[in-house]
């Protein structure tokens, strides 16, 4: 028995426990079995972690999945480094978080199902990240998603959670449209769908170019844009980013664990782990890169002037998602996945600090009606203040290590847009700092805003949750330790780790360079701090006059761009009126029907014409047959 | 000259009387024209030798149908049936028909060929006698058909009280 | 080939017939008795194919459970059935199908249940007999017997408008295969009289005359598969059917296009197919983006999902005429797939319908909230319908799509457009009927009972095994596949007149 | 001696009086009568037939003619009776139950 199999299986098996015994019998006990699975999977990923550090590395099918002709897909199991990172992330954050829920989720009449579709999420992010195949993976890919779109829409009696949740799976299925013909395009190129010959082959089509619909491409180019379709929806990137926000409908827990560490970051895991191809594409790579630093800034802006407190942290996360994308498409593989790693803590924490608020002002989320919380819970906000101090890049804290080495190595690297997004990085990095800290400050410090009701009911968040919130605390802090970079006397362990899968991205610059991009992404931190103690602790009067004098800014960052609004005018109304208007009232009413009804029809007509002759007249019968007579004697005749 | 004479008044009696009984408005008038009709007809039967056919034209037609029609029309109400139109709307249309019909089957009168003589020779039928004769050949040649004319009758008699019978209860 | 010395199909097919001549002696007042000797013999009749599913030798083409009788010696037409491995997942689907037609019929049916069981009962004969026979007379016969108790489940037991409908279907049918009756004839005389099916798709025939039958049995096959743009009469028969006479229209009788479309047209007019191939991929494209694109726009469930069948089934012809062994595979299994899938769907819309007796989907909402166990099992249903993996759904589309695109790269990029618009539409329905508030008509339902949850789950189960193992289901199929798209492939001697011939048929 | 076709000429003009009376008079009675002038114009030209072939299979035709007319006339009668007590009319232009 290969026990890494527990990981997977174990939630698995919570999950049909629970959506089979959950509603008549566990009830509130819902919660052991769910938390013993998964606890179960992060152990047996510890032991994982061990073994994988020793240098043994997993590569076996369970059994085979489906197999036609010489298509053959499997069930099974790829564990190396990046897996493993990647278990430790999923397994931790989903641990963490299904204690935390424990206490937030107390007393919904639906508590057995949010522990199922947890233990399903956790199962199907599993099984995602320890694929060995292209089509495993995209279960996966598929399941976290379905996953999503139950808990988005969990409270789904309410019609914008439920939206939420629907828009959610269909705009990652237009990502998946990529993703799965890109699947199908490794299967056609290479013969197979096992990720270690497709690797492993990939350099023998570098240079070959394929006629596809019509157009002669790069293969590798087309492969690798497609997969990224999949990661751009799955990630929430542009134009596909429109569904993250409104996922925040959804249990505040769930935001945490799948819309912010796990499920979001499957598009950066899948261009890690496809990175032989990817590095095969020069123009894959700058799509990526460019995606990556436009969504992150994109985001920010957005984030700048949201009031609810969740869509804040959502769009940070698009942003933070852009920043390791940025990362992927310069080739530093190594360090998307280590901003992935340390995002995954303080990106969890943060939502989870937000819960803990709502929990405390009764659901509301608007950070214009909270203030000088900081009294009434402390353990939030000091969980929440180091949170946001990992984000905005302070040194010492795990996001300073991770966005450190993704802008060193954009301006750095050979990526023909390196320095450009290098820019755009380090302009985000301030924008980050100013929008976290716009959230702290109108959150804890100042005067409480909200109504006496709330005032009176402010209070510390349970054991259940504050715990988890301590130890994320912890993973917010420290876990960027393990990459600290040489040059601040670090042994960069991260980035040598999954070195025999990522590569190593070379820097061809010199250590005083290294030293000045440290620096300003550094000031662009403080700065952006600052900036903030500034608008919000000082002169609070300079939002407002800004939001008065850029007015037309205001509105469109307000609005997000218009993107939603641009989607419903060009997609989703075309779509359902050709529906209404042209299928079923022109196609299929005037002209297929018109065919099928019409032929009976006019024989109808034509029978009810030919009827008229059959007067009933014996007479006339008498006529018209002497008629015939005299007709046929007379062509007799005279023929 | 004198068989000529004597067709040209049967033949014009026969015409006129046929015309007569189609235009008549009351049927008894018809009946009446056509029982004159039917002697006429005897009386060219009579000029073609066919003694027994000239008989029995009397006996069946005059005697026998004739009578049934007038009975019929007594049943009638026909003081109403005088004032009505006897024609129907597009009499024109049937009088075409007819015309064209006639003018047809004239047009092809005179290329009538006539087939070889048979045995029944004026001097045989009168050393015969005509009524032997087709006696003979009616029980001989003919009695098959001559059974199911029988069987044709009795069908008939059958089949007209059922269908003149009233219901009960009617 | 039969190793059970049991003339297992012909007991197969002529159960369910005795069963109906049995039902007939029943008094009508007797309904109980009535629904009991059906659900009995319908159980006995799925229990008497489980042995072709165990005892079926999988490592050949050829057909197995072989009966041959001289039926019309003087036109040389036999009493022939046999089934390989394309027929014998239908075979035991309808066998399937039937039980739960029957347990959803229990309390639905109120009106002439003695009459209703008797033509489930022949329909289930009939519908056994078209994927059994091997003797085109034969086939024919059951092909049309098929039709009489279909039409009057919806003549008889349909909505308000069925009379519309059941003569829509009727004619519609009628007219197509009529014309596959003339191509069978021609064929009778073209191969030196013979009728039977594996004598026939082992001769070759002129070209021109393939390219004449194909389109006579087209007639037949399109219109029940149903393709674009054909399809408009199974929006009305699904719409105004009882119940179960959607669910056995879903699941079985639609797929006796598809079936007839690898049966027959394939084998026998090879050249035909292959020169065809455009225009019936174009065609499959134009049916899943249709199908799918109106369902947007559906406001009744059976229409909705009578729609949806419509793509389902694009993607069915679809992997068929990508004549390649990933298509055809993916299309074989996509049609098991719909028939549980759709047939579910139509079964748990019959027992809302039950309850509500309302199509409307505005009439409903918050479903969920009332009928928990119900609603998760039409989320799984929905979710094998846009093809989640994990689900039977996924299998087949992927196949299809990974087949459509080798064959023709449009064709699978559009078609896999039609996935996107398929999760829009069930996602769209399921909400609406399911989550947000509790609409006043649906409020105080109670949730399905025990009869109602072993009706729906065999099909969770089939769902789940196909998704999850499918090569059990796969590899039913794989030589006779393999068999057929090598009869398909083979021989291109006609290459150059095809491409010309086609060039012609588009000016 | 009177030439054959003088009998067929009266035969076919009073065969053709038969036909207009029959399409033209509403009293079905009369249509009836029309019917038996028919009947005996082509009697006419089956017994001049008779009379100038020499032959009597003519005459025998005409029994039988004369026959089938016999009962014909007793059954059409017959049915305008029947007719009559439930239309209450002779009038066949009144008489249009099988119109389409």
């Amino acid at each position: 028995m290969n026990n890494y199999l527990l990981i997977p299986f174990l939630p698995l098996a919570a999950f049909l426990i629970n959506i089979l015994f959950g509603r008549k019998y566990l009830k509130e006990n819902s919660h052991w079995v769910s938390i013993l699975a998964v606890a179960g999977s992060w152990i047996v990923t510890v032991i994982t972690l061990l073994d994988v550090l020793s240098g043994k590395i997993i590569n076996e099918d369970l059994y085979s999945w489906i197999v036609s002709g010489e298509f053959k897909a499997s069930v099974g199991f790829l564990i190396d480094q990046l897996t493993v990172v990647m278990l430790i992330v999923v397994t931790t954050c989903s641990a963490l978080i299904h204690i935390y829920s424990i206490g937030y989720m107390r007393g919904d009449k639906g508590y057995y199902r949010f522990f199922a579709y947890l233990s399903l999420f956790t199962f199907c992010m599993l099984m995602l990240v320890m694929a060995n195949n292209f089509l495993q993976l995209y279960f996966g890919w598929e399941g976290v998603g379905l996953c999503s779109y139950f808990l988005i829409g969990y409270y789904f009696d309410k019609k914008s959670a439920s939206d939420a949740g629907k828009k959610a799976f269909i705009v990652n299925r237009f990502g998946d449209f990529g993703f799965g013909l890109g699947i199908i395009m490794i299967f056609l190129t290479f013969g197979t769908a096992y990720y270690a010959p497709v690797f492993s082959q990939a350099k023998n089509f570098a240079a070959q170019t394929v006629n596809f619909l019509g157009y002669d491409v790069h293969l590798m180019t087309l492969i690798a844009l497609l997969l990224f379709c999949g990661s751009i929806g799955k990630s929430a990137q542009m134009p596909l980013h429109v569904w993250l926000p409104d996922a925040m409908e959804g249990p505040t827990p769930v935001s945490a664990l799948i819309h912010a560490a796990t499920m979001v970051t499957a598009g950066v895991f899948l261009v890690a782990r496809c990175s032989p191809i990817f590095s095969l594409s020069e123009t894959a790579l700058t799509v990526v890169a460019l995606t990556g630093a436009i969504t992150a800034l994109f985001a920010a802006t957005i984030a700048l002037v949201q009031k609810d407190i969740k869509r804040i942290i959502a769009y940070s996360t698009i942003s933070q998602l852009g920043y390791m994308f940025l990362a992927a498409g310069v080739g530093a593989y190594g360090a998307g996945v280590f901003h992935l790693y340390t995002h995954s803590f303080f990106k969890a924490l943060l939502f989870l600090c937000a819960g803990s608020v709502m929990h405390a002002m009764s659901g509301e989320l608007d950070i214009q009606k909270m203030g000088g919380l900081k009294k009434y819970m402390p353990i939030t906000y000091w969980t929440m203040l180091f949170a946001s101090l990992s984000i905005a890049g302070m040194p010492g804290f795990a996001g300073f290590f991770s966005k450190d080495e993704i802008l060193w190595l954009a301006y750095s690297g050979q990526s023909p847009v390196g320095k450009f997004v290098w820019v755009i990085g380090a302009l985000v990095a301030f924008l980050t700092a100013f929008y976290s800290f716009r959230l702290i400050f109108l959150t804890f410090h100042g005067k409480f805003r909200g109504t006496h009701e709330q005032e009176h009911h402010l209070h510390e968040s349970p054991k259940t949750m504050t715990v988890p919130l301590i130890l994320l605390c912890i993973g917010a802090v420290a876990s960027g330790w393990v990459g600290i970079p040489h040059l601040l006397g670090g042994g960069a362990h991260f980035m040598e780790f999954l070195k025999p899968v990522l590569g190593h991205s070379e820097a061809n610059a010199t250590h005083t360079e290294e030293w000045m991009v440290m620096a300003i992404s550094t000031i662009a931190g403080f700065s952006g701090i600052g900036l903030a103690a500034l608008f919000y602790l000082v002169k609070t009067d300079i939002p407002v006059r800004l939001a008065q004098k850029f007015n037309t800014v205001y509105k469109t960052l307000w609005n997000k761009y218009y993107v939603d609004e641009l989607y419903s005018f060009i997609i989703v109304r075309p779509a359902i009126w050709t529906a209404k208007n042209i299928l079923i009232g022109i196609t299929d009413a005037r002209i297929i029907e018109a065919v099928v009804n019409g032929v009976p029809k006019g024989l109808g007509e034509f029978s009810r014409i030919l009827r008229k002759v059959q007067t009933g007249l014996v007479q006339r019968y008498a006529a018209i047959m002497a008629l015939g007579l005299l007709i046929i004697v007379a062509y007799m005749l005279w023929r | 000259m004198l068989p000529e004479l004597f067709f040209g008044y049967y033949a014009s009696a026969i015409v006129i009387f046929s015309l007569l009984v189609v235009t008549r408005s009351n049927p008894v008038h018809s009946i009446m024209w056509m029982l004159l009709l039917f002697f006429h007809i005897a009386g060219l039967y009579l000029f073609l030798n066919a003694e027994f056919i000239a008989a029995i034209q009397v006996i069946v037609y005059a005697g026998a149908i004739l009578v049934l029609f007038l009975f019929v029309v007594l049943l009638l109400n026909l003081r109403e049936e005088l004032k009505v139109k006897k024609f129907i709307g597009s009499w024109p249309a049937g009088l075409f028909i007819a015309a064209a019909l006639l003018v047809i089957i004239l047009s092809v009168v005179k290329s009538f060929v006539p087939g070889p003589a048979g045995k029944y020779s004026i001097e045989f039928i009168k050393q015969e006698t005509h009524t032997k004769a087709l006696g003979t050949l009616l029980y001989t040649d003919y009695l098959f058909p001559f059974e199911i004319a029988s069987l044709v009758l009795l069908v008939a008699i059958i089949g007209a009280i059922v269908l003149a019978k009233r219901k009960k209860g009617n | 080939m039969n190793d059970l010395n049991f003339p297992i199909l012909s007991a197969l097919i002529f159960l369910p017939v005795a069963g109906a001549a049995l039902l007939l002696l029943i008094s009508r007042s007797n309904e109980s008795l009535i629904k009991w000797i059906s659900l009995i013999v319908s159980t006995a009749a799925f229990i008497i194919s489980i042995p072709l599913f165990t005892e079926f030798n999988k490592s050949t083409h050829l057909m197995q459970f072989t009966e041959k009788h001289s039926w019309i010696p003087s036109l040389n037409i036999n009493y022939s059935l046999g089934i390989d491995g394309i027929s014998i997942l239908f075979v035991l689907l309808s066998t399937l199908i039937t039980i739960l037609c029957v347990l959803i019929s229990w309390n639905s049916i109120k009106a002439k249940v003695k009459e209703f069981y008797i033509s489930i009962l022949i329909m289930e004969g009939a519908m056994l007999g078209v994927f059994c026979a091997l003797d085109f007379m034969l086939f024919y016969l059951f092909w049309e017997a098929m039709l009489i108790p279909m039409y009057l489940l919806i003549g008889v037991w349909g909505g308000s408008n069925r009379i519309y409908a059941a003569v829509k279907f009727f004619l519609y049918t009628l007219a197509g295969s009529v014309l596959m009756l003339v191509g069978i004839i021609v064929l009778y005389y073209q191969s030196g009289r013979t009728l039977d099916i594996l004598e026939l798709t082992a001769k070759t025939y002129p070209y021109p005359l393939q390219l004449w039958l194909f389109w006579a049995f087209f007639a037949a096959f399109a219109v029940k598969v149903p393709m674009f743009p054909l399809h408009t009469w199974l929006p009305d028969a699904h719409t105004e059917a009882p119940t179960a006479g959607s669910v056995i229209l879903a699941a079985v009788l639609i797929k006796m296009g598809a079936y007839g479309f690898i049966r027959f047209s394939l084998p026998l007019f090879p050249e035909a197919s292959r020169a065809m191939t455009p225009v019936m991929l174009a065609l499959s494209v134009i049916a899943i983006i249709y199908g799918a694109v109106i369902c947007l726009a559906q406001t009744d469930l059976k229409r909705l999902i009578a729609y949806s069948s419509v793509s389902h089934m694009g993607f069915v012809t679809l992997g068929i005429f990508a004549l390649n062994l990933q298509g055809m595979e993916g299309g074989i299994l996509q049609m098991i797939n719909h028939g549980i899938v759709t047939g579910a769907l139509f079964l748990s819309v019959g027992m809302i319908y039950d309850r509500t007796h309302t199509r409307q989907i505005s009439d409903y909402g918050g479903v969920a909230s009332v009928m928990p166990v119900y609603a998760a099992m039409f989320m799984v249903f929905t979710l094998a319908s846009i093809g989640l993996p994990a689900t039977n759904g996924f299998i087949g589309e992927f196949l299809i799509i990974l087949g459509g695109f080798r064959a023709n790269q449009w064709a699978g990029v559009l078609a896999a457009t039609g996935v996107i618009i398929g999760a829009g539409y069930m996602l769209w329905l399921y909400q609406r009927v399911f989550f947000m508030e509790t609409k006043p008509k649906v409020a105080g339902l109670a949730d399905i009972n025990l009869r109602e949850i072993i009706t729906l789950l065999p099909m969770i189960i089939l769902i789940f095994w196909i998704g999850v193992y499918p090569n059990v289901f796969l590899g039913f199929m794989h030589e006779s596949v393999k068999h057929l798209l090598e009869r398909v492939n083979s021989g291109g001697a006609h290459e150059a007149s095809i491409a010309k011939n086609i060039l012609e048929i588009i000016k | 001696m009177v030439p054959l076709n003088w009998y067929l000429i009266l035969s076919a003009a009073v065969f053709m009086i038969g036909v207009f009376g029959f399409l033209t008079r509403r009293n079905i009675i009369i249509i009836f009568m029309s019917v038996e002038l028919m009947l005996n114009a082509v009697n006419i030209s089956l017994v001049a037939f008779s009379h100038y072939l020499q032959d009597m299979r003519g005459q025998i035709l005409v029994i039988f003619i004369i026959t089938v007319a016999a009962a014909e006339a007793a059954i059409g009668f017959a049915i305008i009776i029947a007719l009559f007590r439930n239309k209450d009319t002779v009038h066949v232009d009144e008489m249009d139950e099988m119109k389409g």
